[in-house]
């Protein structure tokens, strides 16, 4: 039995696309001693097209798998897909914020939701309930040679009332979990910037656009990879960023990777059980691991290198100030 | 609206001269419109409602009684309206021990400039002493 | 007991939702009624003629207007009874305006909520008893709390006045804001230069005492007679020793100091004196990062001092001084520039705030007057300017508009234009406020003349961009999404209240709002007065105000002070607590939670130990009365049975 | 029994007050009456036995010089909130404590003998052998005792000056204490009334509780009785009488020191303590308060925390 253990909502996404974001949470969740129950018959969060036909349907459709939560007698469900997330946030917000539309919803289904479940992102989870000491706690390896943009995407913490964590302009949840998992962060200004979104299917060039701005500024702070938390995001950039490359005449060559892979990989797991060769723009020349001992020995003979000079620049600076 | 209007109930409100009794001056003068049951006892402070004044209104015919101070930190007397936080808290958990229902007694805070905040006070508790009915009898 | 009430129309204020008549014909039925009347405005002069007419001719002994709200005029209608002969307590008002006709829909319902509340009044009145105030003297001096310009301005007026004023400022040198702007709006004319004659006035005024670096740590007393406590910090300098040299500041090896009065623009000496025309010109050590203090060793100031001033095992020092009165100019802070995270929250060192621009613009500014780039020095060519950062922001809890940054914006870019001719300032705004005479006229030349670029929209995101900062913003006039790549970004940030402003206010006994400006007494008639009387605002502690509206509150509240000084004797109010010493029986609860220590101990010849009141201490807030467990404690004009009253003129089964 | 090296303790500290106030044998052995002890002589009617119900302590406030008084562990919490209240010196009183294993109700016993007369009444440690006309009957203290002794967590005093008698460590779980509120509350709001109507229905406003209550300071001031104020009327409807129980409680809001007098003086057998013990409930709840325990504390309702941790803005 795990020490803790959610409900745990994958979605489509994560059963298709993304197969590799859910096994990397579900490998790097069972690490960190925590187990997922998914809901019996789980069926669609509502997604993007619900809620632009009627919010009642949507949030019904959300409040269906809620429901189930209910009966498993949890009441934190986590999702690592923030599209999924916002679905059940919603209908949360609105189900709470008004008895009205709280009835409308119920009448709709077979077991009235009672509200009593609260949705969590897997990021949340992992940031905020496991905490950043557990996660260092299980790194076994450093990759030298990584330099990552952490990516949030538009919705992981906004809009603020309803997302209800992390800082909504500024997120720095993802940094400091790949941090602690031992990954150098760059300072990356776009964490929030539009990747284009589902705007893929009916406008591709505007899709192209955006994404490429976000490629461009990772490249421009420094990384070599992009993080992310969000399987349209990872689409767009990854799976789209030779579309990219030939209409904005870029050369783009940089792999984008759940932040749950780096975690998993510095955790000590095999590549292949991240499903880390699911991705279009191979990580691999970048992701290469010596292990925790090792790195620390460089680091020190690093320093041990460094300290002669330190020490004489501190002792001239004494000098000048007396 | 129709609901209330069809019958009244009787509500009694203390309030606080400097905040409240201001606050609902403020809603008057916005026109924020309110139900009409509540009727209003001016006190200098909402420190100076003792808990009986509550049992009283209770006891002899009021379907509700509403306590409105300034802010906690805000008080004109500076520490009025701790000690009847502390008063008001203790009746608002004694009454339902009694067979009134919490619900007929709220207290709350508004200041003199929150018309808006005191309409809302107003409807809400209005509304919530309708769901309730008239007090019961003995 | 013969009770008049009289029911105003108030044009068709009341008398539009409430049946009048109506409410005339109840009350001449309710006991002890000997006299029902309804007039259009109770308040003119010929209604209140109508009541003294009437208590003469129908021997009325008790009044009772039901019209607008006491707050209103409650004293207007206690003066007319008094007229007529009657006690001023002998009188009550019902409220069926503001909490009867204004807010209720329905005739029928307003009609019998009147009648109710006319009923109240009437069962109060009957139990009401004559008070009658008693005299007190005034202390004649009056204290101002900030140095900024209303405070001295309030000073100044008091002192000419003839008043011995006490000014206290917590930071080393009064001038408050006003001193460290570089020119102002909209005549562009040098701050300093016009400020630097008025602290000198405030320094050397025989009647003005200042105390600077000071705070307050206790007000007791009331209107008339306050003790107030001033904590005044330790300097670390001996100020009747140090003649403002400078000589320390320049020896001072501490180079990375908070400068507090530039707004951490740059660094300052760990010793120093804020600005060229401070006063008192005199030093100051900040012990958080003087070496002597963090390291335990330096000196260097001790060393250099040619009057051996300094004092490094200086102590904070408590002094009392009596006033009559409080003018409260606090005045204002700005945001923190960490709040506005799409704006890099502080990270980015060439996104700065509008007073710090200022103090580069100042040619006694840490740059001596040359515009920089902080990051590297550079002097700036492409600088945005974005207003309403924080302000009119609902999710910053800054709802309202800061009142002055549209106008000192087109200043700077004025400005700016002036130190750079080749520079291009662009400024996004949401709106532009300039409803000050010759305000709008100074916006149209920062466009016009200065060739400031305008952009009706909001800034989303800055981001750095090589060694540009790129300004992402809408463009709500052309409905674009605009790109500027900035060398400099200037963010108009809110206002807020001063820091500490709450436990200011709790100290006064005064109001504030939510956002800790300070709540005048009335918004239109009362803009300088406190509910707290005795107590003055001027400035921006009561909300955003620019330099002249800050100037006239100044006088305003000095005005006040001089008109309540004017008497040697001051009554005082007579609804206090009263102890009935035959029902007391010392159990002394009412001692424990008076809000201001006014009730003490007392033995009777019989040695019977009783609760008294301290008459002029006590403010009437009736905690004592509600804690008495035998009613001996009575806050008169609202004791128990006169509460009990109202409620059972409500509540009848 | 104790009784004896009670009485040493009494002539012990006699010289050096002006009285000791103690238990004596009233017309029956079932019936204890407060003895004031001014001199050696009276020192052999002192009794010590499970009818020694009267909480002594409550003379306290009115003695002028300095006094010993008897107390139980309930008793003791008296003197406790007094020392809060400053409603006594503690210098004036010798306390002389006595550890008690529970005290016997006069109505419980009398019900238990079919209210026959009383000839003659044996007492041991836990139970009393009553004889009447009838015939002999054992019963044991903790069948007749009052309510208050079934959760007693003080049967030594807390504060004392002498002890007659060795420590007793109190047997009963401390949530025992709120048991009977508890399951008040568990009943529905209806249910509530309907016991609390019927129960001051009863009373016949004669304020023996009152009398008898040690924290009520009024004495003949209290506002049941005075017109001005004039909160309740002298009418004999139920309103007053439950107002006039209002009153009661609200006055001892975090004072209320569990001992029981008011119910074991109500001719009506109502249950007066009830209100005011949920009000200590609360108190505990809201404040950590518990009346008479710590002379240090200070009653709740007569302090405040600027920031109070338990009190939450209610929503409507």
């Amino acid at each position: 039995m795990a020490e803790k253990e959610y409900a745990y909502f994958c979605g489509c996404s994560l059963e298709g696309t993304a197969k590799e974001y859910d096994e990397s949470i579900r490998a790097v969740m069972k690490a960190l001693g925590v187990g997922l129950v998914e809901p019996d018959d789980w069926s669609c969060c509502g997604s993007t097209p619900a809620h632009t036909v009627s919010h009642v349907l949507a949030a019904a459709l959300a409040a269906r798998n809620l429901s189930l939560v209910e009966k498993m007698n949890k009441d934190v469900l986590t999702t690592p897909c923030p599209s999924c997330l916002m679905a059940f946030k919603k209908a949360q917000h609105g189900m709470t914020g008004s008895e009205e539309f709280k009835v409308e919803v119920n009448e709709l289904l077979d077991e009235p939701y009672n509200c009593g479940v609260e949705s969590k992102s897997s990021l949340q989870i992992i940031y905020e309930d496991i905490g950043l000491d557990a996660i260092a706690a299980k790194v076994t390896h450093m990759m030298p040679d990584l330099k990552v943009a952490p990516y949030y995407g538009c919705i992981l913490s906004r809009p603020p009332e309803i997302a209800n964590f992390d800082d909504p302009e500024n997120p720095v949840s993802m940094d400091n979990v790949l941090m602690a998992a031992g990954v150098e962060v760059a300072d990356f200004a776009f964490k929030l910037e539009c990747c284009g979104a589902a705007f893929g299917v009916p406008k591709r060039e505007m899709v192209n656009q955006l994404s490429y701005k976000v490629l461009e500024m990772a490249v421009d702070a420094g990384a070599n990879c992009i993080a992310v938390a969000c399987p349209l995001c990872q689409q767009n950039l990854d799976l789209r960023q030779g579309q990219v490359n030939s209409t904005m005449g870029s050369r783009f060559n940089i792999p984008i990777i759940y932040f749950t892979q780096l975690m998993g990989l510095a955790f000590g797991m095999s590549p292949k059980e991240l499903g880390m060769d699911k991705v279009f723009v191979s990580a691999d020349k970048i992701t290469r691991r010596i292990t925790k001992a090792e790195y620390e020995k460089i680091k020190e003979e690093e320093a041990a290198a460094k300290k002669p000079q330190k020490a004489k620049k501190e002792a001239a600076a004494e000098e000048t100030n007396n | 609206m129709s609901e209330v209007a069809s019958k009244e109930l009787r509500i009694v409100g203390f309030l606080c001269n400097w905040c409240s009794y201001g606050g609902a001056d403020t809603a008057g003068v916005g026109r924020f419109k309110q139900p009409t049951d509540l009727r209003i006892i001016r006190v200098p402070c909402s420190g100076r409602v003792d808990p009986m004044f509550v049992v009283r209104a209770l006891i002899t015919g009021a379907d509700g009684v509403l306590v409105s101070g300034c802010h906690p930190r805000d008080c004109h007397y500076t520490d009025g309206n701790f000690y009847a936080r502390r008063r008001l808290e203790m009746l608002k958990r004694l009454l339902p021990f009694l067979g009134i229902d919490g619900k007929r007694f709220h207290y709350t805070w508004v200041s003199a400039s929150e018309g808006q905040r005191w309409q809302q006070v107003v409807t809400d508790f209005t509304k919530q002493v309708h769901t309730l009915g008239p007090m019961h009898q003995k | 007991m013969r009770v008049g009430v009289f029911i105003c129309h108030c044009g068709s204020n009341i008398a539009g939702t409430v049946d009048v008549a109506k409410v005339a014909e109840e009350a001449r039925k309710m006991p002890g009624v000997a006299y029902a009347t309804a007039y259009m405005y109770t308040c003119s002069e010929p209604g209140q003629k109508e009541i003294t007419d009437a208590i003469e001719r129908d021997k009325l002994d008790r009044v009772v207007v039901a019209a607008c709200s006491p707050r209103m005029h409650e004293n207007t209608f206690r003066r007319t009874v008094m007229k007529a002969g009657l006690n001023r307590y002998f009188f009550e008002q019902a409220n069926i305006r503001e909490h009867v006709s204004w807010i209720g829909l329905d005739k029928e319902l307003n009609t019998k909520k009147a009648i109710d509340e006319v009923r109240m009044a009437v069962e109060k009145v009957k139990r009401n008893k004559p008070l009658f105030s008693t005299s007190f003297k005034v202390n004649k001096r009056v204290l101002v709390l900030g140095g900024g310009v209303a405070g001295m301005q309030a000073a100044i007026d008091c002192a000419d006045g003839g008043l011995e004023v006490i000014m206290v400022e917590k930071s080393p040198s009064i001038g408050g804001m006003m001193a460290r702007l570089d020119k102002t709006f909209p005549t562009v004319d040098c701050s300093i230069c016009i400020l630097g004659p008025k602290m000198v006035d405030v320094a050397q005024h025989d009647l003005i005492k200042l105390h600077a670096y000071s705070e307050i740590a206790e007000i007791k007393g009331y209107v008339g007679n306050y003790q107030i406590k001033i904590r005044k910090k330790p300097t670390y300098v001996d100020w009747t020793k140090c003649t403002g040299c400078g000589l320390c500041m320049e020896k001072c090896p501490t180079k990375n100091a908070y400068d507090h009065f530039n707004f951490g623009a740059a660094p300052t000496r760990a010793i120093n004196i804020p600005f060229p025309q401070a006063i008192p010109k005199k030093a100051t050590i900040d012990p958080e990062f003087c070496r002597q203090f963090v390291k335990g060793k330096c000196g260097v100031c001790a060393k250099v001092c040619p009057t051996g001033a300094i004092n490094y095992e200086m102590q904070e020092e408590i002094i009392t001084e009596d006033v009559g009165a409080i003018i409260t100019a606090t005045g204002y802070g700005l945001m923190g520039i960490e709040n506005f995270k799409e704006y890099g929250a502080g990270r980015y060192p060439d996104v700065i705030t509008g007073i710090q621009y200022e103090r580069f613009l100042n040619a006694s500014g840490p740059t001596s007057g040359h515009i920089i780039r902080p990051s590297d020095h550079e002097e700036p060519k492409t600088i945005v300017f974005i207003s309403c950062v924080g302000s009119r922001d609902k999710s910053l809890g800054v709802p309202y508009c800061s009142n002055f940054c549209c106008m000192y914006i087109a200043k700077q870019a004025i400005l700016t234009k002036d130190h750079i001719p080749d520079s291009q300032s662009y400024v996004f705004y949401m709106d532009i406020r300039s409803p000050g005479k010759g305000y709008d006229e100074f916006t149209r030349r920062a466009q016009e003349e200065y060739g400031a670029k305008y952009i009706r929209g909001r800034v989303s995101r800055i981001y750095p961009k090589g060694k540009k900062m790129v300004v992402r913003g809408a463009d709500t006039l052309l409905g674009t999404q605009v790109e500027i790549e900035a060398d400099l970004v200037v963010l108009g940030n809110a206002v807020v209240s001063a820091e500490g402003a709450a436990q200011m206010a709790e100290k006064l006994h005064i109001s504030y709002d939510t956002h800790g400006f300070y709540v005048e007494s009335h918004p239109k008639l009362r803009p300088v007065e406190t509910n707290t009387s005795g107590v003055y605002l001027a400035g921006a502690c009561q909300g955003p105000k620019d330099i002249p509206a800050s100037v006239g509150q100044g006088s305003a509240a000095a005005a006040k002070v001089l008109a309540l000084f004017s008497k040697d004797m001051l009554e005082s109010d007579p609804a206090i607590a009263n102890v009935n010493i035959n029902t007391c029986v010392g159990c002394l609860k009412c001692v424990k939670t008076c809000p201001f220590q006014a009730i003490v101990e007392d033995t009777l010849r019989n040695g019977k130990k009783v609760a008294k009141v301290i008459e002029t201490v006590c403010a009437g807030c009736g905690v004592c009365t509600s804690t008495c467990p035998c009613g001996a404690i009575q806050l008169q004009h609202f004791t128990d049975n006169q509460l009990l009253a109202e409620v059972n003129a409500i509540c009848q089964k | 029994m104790s009784t004896q090296k009670l009485k040493e303790i009494i002539k012990q500290v006699l010289p050096d007050v002006e009285t000791v106030i103690c238990w004596q044998e009233g017309f029956d052995k079932l019936n204890v009456t407060p003895i004031f002890i001014t001199s050696p002589e009276q020192v052999d009617k002192v009794v010590w036995n499970s009818a020694c119900a009267q909480n002594l302590a409550s003379y306290l406030p009115s003695q002028k010089k300095k006094v010993a008084v008897v107390v139980k562990g309930c008793d003791s919490r008296t003197i406790v909130q007094y020392m809060q209240e400053g409603l006594i010196d503690r210098n004036n009183v010798v306390v002389i404590g006595m550890p008690c294993k529970g005290i016997i109700s006069k109505k419980k016993v009398q019900k238990a003998i079919a209210n026959e007369p009383v000839e003659e009444v044996t007492f041991t440690d836990d139970s009393i052998k009553v004889k009447t006309p009838s015939g002999e009957k054992t019963i044991a203290v903790k069948d007749v005792c009052p309510s208050k002794c079934t959760s007693c967590q003080f049967p030594t005093p807390i504060v004392y000056d002498h002890l007659a008698a060795d420590a007793i460590e109190s047997d009963k779980p401390a949530d025992s204490v709120y048991a009977d509120v508890a399951e008040l509350e568990g009943k529905t709001l209806e249910e509530r009334w309907a016991y609390f109507a019927g129960q001051f229905d009863k009373c016949i406003r004669c304020y023996a509780c009152r009398n008898a209550c040690p924290m009520c300071v009024c004495q003949d001031s209290c506002i049941a009785e005075t017109r001005d104020p004039h909160w309740i009327t002298q009418k004999l409807s139920f309103d007053e009488k439950l107002m006039f129980h209002m009153i009661h409680s609200l006055h001892l809001a975090g004072r209320c020191v569990e001992c029981g007098e008011c119910e074991r003086v109500c001719p009506m057998e109502i249950p007066v303590a009830k209100l005011k013990k949920k009000i200590n409930k609360e108190m505990k709840a809201l404040f950590d308060y518990t009346p008479g325990v710590n002379p240090e504390d200070k009653p709740p309702m007569y302090v405040f925390n600027v920031d109070e941790a338990k009190i939450k803005e209610h929503k409507l």
